[in-house]
């Protein structure tokens, strides 16, 4: 019959679809989210760029693979890597503890910490220690007295970020009882909300937010506050990785290395954020 | 904050996101039309299930249909993009493969929409079943035609002409369900236009200009509907 | 065709009645209670009505007959203007309703307040009951005392009952009208146009709808209200009570009075060929 | 295979998130009431400006998907400064408003159909009766053609209400934690998707049992009149008769 026939061609189908990785790593399929500029960003007829798609392109060469690249919504992104979806994940993803339980990850390829981001003129804007950096790990006294500056500022406030960022667990940390939080699924939205005066705050990578602040149709947008990195932070953008496949995380390690080594980092980081985002 | 007017943003140059949003309309299109096919057979199977199955056949496919209309649709792609690839990883490995079973974001989408318009086909198919009158079958076997040949020849004709109105509603959810696909990545016009709001600050243009193509597409859609409706119509009528 | 001298009442010796207890009619003198002068009626380029005119005195029980066509039942709904006339003057108790010209050439009425309170004064017994059918059979006969009239509850209560005793469906009175046989029905319709005080009952096709068995306990109701001395008019195809019951018979014929006097004179001996050929063609 | 403590932790989380679902669930509903009443009014009326309106209305609500209903509310209204500087941004500003402001047009535009196939059912006679009373139009209107349509449209009413409900899921994406926002945290916690998807879906499931239950106890109470519900009451006719 007909429709037996069709069945049995879906099956097939599907089952085609569906070749398992061999042992040895030839292709890889690579995910980004195509929303987190200057890290990876869609352009108008629908093809990708940013830091992290100049970066696995040097990091496929050296791994001597071929790589796809895909895009997929950052709240599943995790999911659908552990699904079986890709292979690995480079969308400007911290490496921390927490994710860690569910994937590993290379070698960090690009950090510049977490800050905030206000409308231009607002109070918010002379939040203090603007400009410095706390690491929540070896400087944690200190990181922890600058969220006690910054409190009354945001007393009441509403703050904006990403669903499952790491600025969320920080926020979530720090300051939930002293404003409200409202996630997002994809920072260009909070930026949106930013810019419409339904968020008075919001909170991502510097990298990001600096960016965004300096784009065509943002010049309302200013970074303030200060910045901070490490510990629930995580350290820093690696690419994300199934825990079982540890040869493909050593042939990205081996790989990050070397485009660390011979600058090959430093120069992609300064085309796209304008500063250093090398990892030490 | 903005500058730009629609038609600079929509324009067919290399800066302008015309092209990507008609690409992603296709793309809708196509989701669309695949989940509604595969609903279609889901749909046919159901409705057989429902209409001639035995009691476990029968508490199957109303467990579906039950099912599938309680819980938001949102929820059915999440746990069939998701869900889907696992489930056929472990099949796969069962059968002594290794590694995993990709499974792009448009079958996972085409699957979703299929699934949940699914349930509805089967509703539509068995209301049409039972719009056919008796006195029609009676005839034909009174005919000496064969299971087979009855069905091919008097059900299923009858059967589409009960069941088409029925299947355009289908069309139109379906058409607006694809729009969900997008959480799981592909990009159709909802994502787009998402992607392009994001990318320009320009949200109005871009979301008036996916409903616009969305409604484009409903129209011409009706009107195929219409006229497929008229056509089986008229052929029944005139055979009276 | 209807000749003027035909619009007059001509049943003198008829006037009648004893007057029950709910009768709001006057006995005194022969007062007009309904006035149709000059009525047309056109459905698109089809005139239905070529010019209607009857003066019923209070009291009176008309009778009007007519072959499916002639707008016997149209004439009726034109009479409260369920119907717009073409053409014409409706006058009621006295009082003219006022109309204009209508966006499609019909007539409509200039005042709707005018129009609503005149149709007060006129009950009106439908071919097919038409209760509404998410009130109970008490509730459809209080519904207009109350949210028309605005009379006290209490009393458009008491007042419902009695009038569903009169019918004969008291015990009914909490059923639902899709609960109730087809006669019952339509005297529970009669209550409802009662309860209003009207002062002319218009009865379209009353008992058409109904079962045979069930068109006797209709007319009997029908032929009390006539013994009170109420105003009716009254579209029948039963011969029997318009030969018995109504003093007046009017017979109506592609859209003109082709007879009209007291039933005696006009079942006796017509001069209308066109209605002893119609009386010939009843069943009996 | 299946984690019970993790689903029961998943239930937890995710029952907090019922009132908001239920809350723009029945705000929207309610308000949407009065645009499908107002649209069908208008579509049935002889009015050729009033028909054009509402039939533009509901074909472009009808014809376009929810997300980009609601993402044009929040996401594209915003964009505007006259819009940020007038009265309703107060209202238009809050993603809960705007939430109810999509799912109320957007139920608006089906219900209205419903509406309209309900006025359509009420009997003619049943009118000119309430006419030959003397009844105004608006009358009319209050006292039988509206609950007589309704009585007709109850069912098909009820089903458009679970389907908003299932439409409020959408909510999630502009920030309001109903029970898909909330379980989107969590797997974005957990990275655990079926089971915690699994729980909502049964939530959802739940809430449409009981209200599908609800909606046929209320149109059981309004279809009293209705022969064929009601055999006792028949059987009694009968007997008095």
């Amino acid at each position: 019959m007909k429709f037996g026939k069709m069945v049995l061609a879906v099956c097939m189908g599907l089952a085609m679809l569906g070749q398992a990785e061999a042992k040895e790593w030839k292709h890889i399929t690579i995910a980004t989210e195509g929303a987190f500029p200057p890290w990876n960003s869609t352009k108008p007829d629908g093809s990708l760029e940013g830091y992290e798609i100049d970066l696995y392109k040097d990091l496929c060469k050296r791994m001597n693979v071929e790589c796809t690249m895909v895009t997929q919504a950052w709240d599943g992104i995790i999911p659908a890597l552990t699904a079986g979806k890709f292979d690995a994940i480079m969308a400007g993803m911290s490496a921390t503890a927490k994710r860690e339980k569910i994937i590993s990850f290379s070698e960090s390829y690009g950090t510049t910490g977490q800050t905030f981001a206000v409308a231009r003129g607002s109070d918010l804007e002379k939040m203090p220690h603007f400009g410095e950096v706390f690491s929540l790990e070896s400087e944690l006294p200190q990181a922890e007295k600058a969220v006690e500056d910054i409190k009354p500022f945001l007393k009441g406030k509403i703050i904006g970020v990403q669903t499952a960022s790491i600025a969320s667990v920080f926020l979530d940390k720090y300051l939930k009882d002293t404003a409200e939080i409202r996630e997002y699924k994809s920072t260009e939205q909070h930026d949106l909300d930013l810019l419409a005066g339904r968020v008075d705050v919001i909170m991502a990578s510097m990298g990001y937010l600096s960016t965004a602040a300096a784009k065509e149709g943002n010049s309302d947008m200013v970074v303030a506050g200060p910045r901070f990195q490490r510990g629930i932070l995580g350290r820093g953008s690696s690419v994300g990785l199934r825990k079982e496949d540890t040869d493909l995380r050593d042939m990205f390690n081996k790989a990050i290395a070397q485009a660390k080594a011979d600058g090959t980092i430093k120069k992609l980081s300064d085309k796209w954020f304008g500063f250093d985002v090398t990892p030490h | 904050m903005s500058h730009a007017s629609f038609w600079e943003l929509m324009n067919f140059g290399p800066d302008g996101w015309g092209w990507s949003m008609l690409r992603a309309a296709g793309m809708t299109v196509m989701v669309a039309l695949a989940g509604f096919i595969l609903g279609g057979f889901i749909g046919t199977f159901g409705a057989w299930a429902k209409i001639a199955g035995n009691r476990p056949v029968r508490i199957a496919a109303d467990a579906y249909t039950t099912i599938l209309r309680g819980i938001p649709d949102l929820l059915v792609i999440f746990l069939f993009y998701f869900g889907g690839s696992l489930a056929l990883s472990a099949v796969y490995r069962a059968f002594g493969g290794e590694g995993f079973v990709d499974f792009p974001g448009f079958a996972a989408g085409a699957m979703a929409i299929g699934l949940t318009s699914g349930a509805q086909h089967t509703e539509v198919f068995r209301g049409a079943y039972y719009a056919i009158h008796d006195g029609e079958i009676e005839a034909a076997r009174a005919a000496g035609m064969t299971r087979m040949m009855m069905l091919r020849r008097i059900i299923m004709p009858l059967l589409l002409r009960h069941a088409l109105p029925g299947l355009g509603n289908i069309w139109q959810v379906v058409l607006k369900e694809s729009a969900l696909v997008s959480v799981t990545g592909m990009i159709e016009l909802a994502r787009q236009a998402q992607i392009g709001a994001g990318s320009t600050r320009q949200p109005f243009y871009f979301f008036i200009a996916a409903a616009i193509l969305f409604l484009a597409i409903t129209f011409v859609s009706n009107r195929v509907f219409r006229f497929s409706e008229a056509h089986f119509s008229r052929g029944v009528r005139g055979a009276r | 065709m209807a000749s003027p001298s035909m619009t007059q009442p001509g049943v003198p010796d008829q006037d009648m009645a004893l007057a029950g207890p709910f009768a709001d009619a006057q006995m005194s003198d022969q007062k007009t209670a309904i006035s149709i002068r000059n009525l047309h009626k056109n459905f698109g380029d089809v005139e239905v009505l070529k010019g209607i005119d009857i003066d019923v005195a209070e009291g009176q029980v008309v009778s009007i007959l007519g072959s499916s066509g002639s707008g016997k039942s149209t004439l009726l709904r034109c009479v409260n203007f369920l119907e717009s006339p073409t053409m014409g003057e409706i006058t009621i108790a006295g009082e003219t309703i006022r109309t204009r010209s209508g966006n499609n050439g019909d007539l409509e009425a200039a005042d709707m307040g005018q129009l609503n309170r005149l149709r007060t004064n006129v009950g009106m017994v439908f071919q097919g009951f038409n209760l509404w059918s998410h009130k109970t059979v008490l509730e459809n006969v209080m519904e207009a005392p109350v949210f028309v009239q605005k009379r006290p509850v209490a009393e458009c209560h008491d007042e419902a009952c009695a009038y569903l005793e009169k019918v004969g469906i008291y015990e009914k009175r909490f059923s639902y009208p899709a609960h109730l046989s087809g006669g019952q029905q339509q005297r529970a319709a009669i209550a409802r146009s009662l309860a209003m005080h009207p002062k002319v009952m218009l009865f379209d096709e009353p008992t058409s709808a109904l079962d045979p068995e069930l068109v006797g306990e209709v007319l009997r109701v029908m032929r009390a209200l006539a013994d009170e001395g109420r105003t009716m008019l009254v579209v029948t195809h039963e011969m029997g009570f318009a030969r018995e019951v109504s003093n007046r018979v009017i017979f109506l014929e592609q859209g003109w009075i082709e007879e009209d006097g007291a039933p005696q004179t006009v079942f006796g001996a017509s001069r209308s060929a066109r209605f002893r050929q119609f009386i010939a063609a009843q069943p009996h | 295979m299946i984690d019970f403590p993790f689903m029961y932790e998943a239930l937890m989380r995710l029952l907090p998130g019922i009132p908001m679902t239920l809350q723009l669930a029945f705000i929207a509903s309610a308000f949407g009431v009065f645009f499908a009443l107002a649209a069908a009014l208008m579509q049935l009326s002889g009015n050729v400006v009033l028909r054009s309106v509402a039939d533009f209305y509901v074909f472009c609500i009808r014809g376009t998907p929810l997300l980009i209903q609601i993402f044009l509310i929040y996401y594209g209204m915003g964009q505007f400064d006259f819009i940020r500087h007038s009265f309703m941004w107060p209202i238009l500003r809050e993603p809960y408003w705007c939430a109810i402001f999509a799912l109320m047009f957007n139920t608006g535009a089906y219900g209205s159909q419903i509406v309209r196939g309900g006025l359509l059912s009420v009997p003619r006679g049943q009118v000119e009766a309430a006419r030959s009373c003397g009844m105004s139009q608006v009358l009319i209107y209050r006292r039988i053609i509206l609950p007589l349509a309704i009585r007709q449209a109850l069912p098909a009413y009820g089903n458009e209400v679970i389907l908003l409900l299932k439409a409020t899921s959408l909510a999630s994406i502009i920030t309001l934690m109903e029970i898909t926002g909330l379980a989107a945290k969590m797997i974005s916690e957990t990275y655990r998707v079926v089971e915690v998807f699994l729980v909502a879906g049964s939530l959802y499931l739940l809430i449409n049992f009981i209200l599908s239950r609800g909606v046929a106890v209320l149109e059981k109470r309004l279809m009293r009149h209705t022969a064929a519900e009601r055999p006792s009451s028949r059987i009694a006719a009968r007997g008095a008769a």
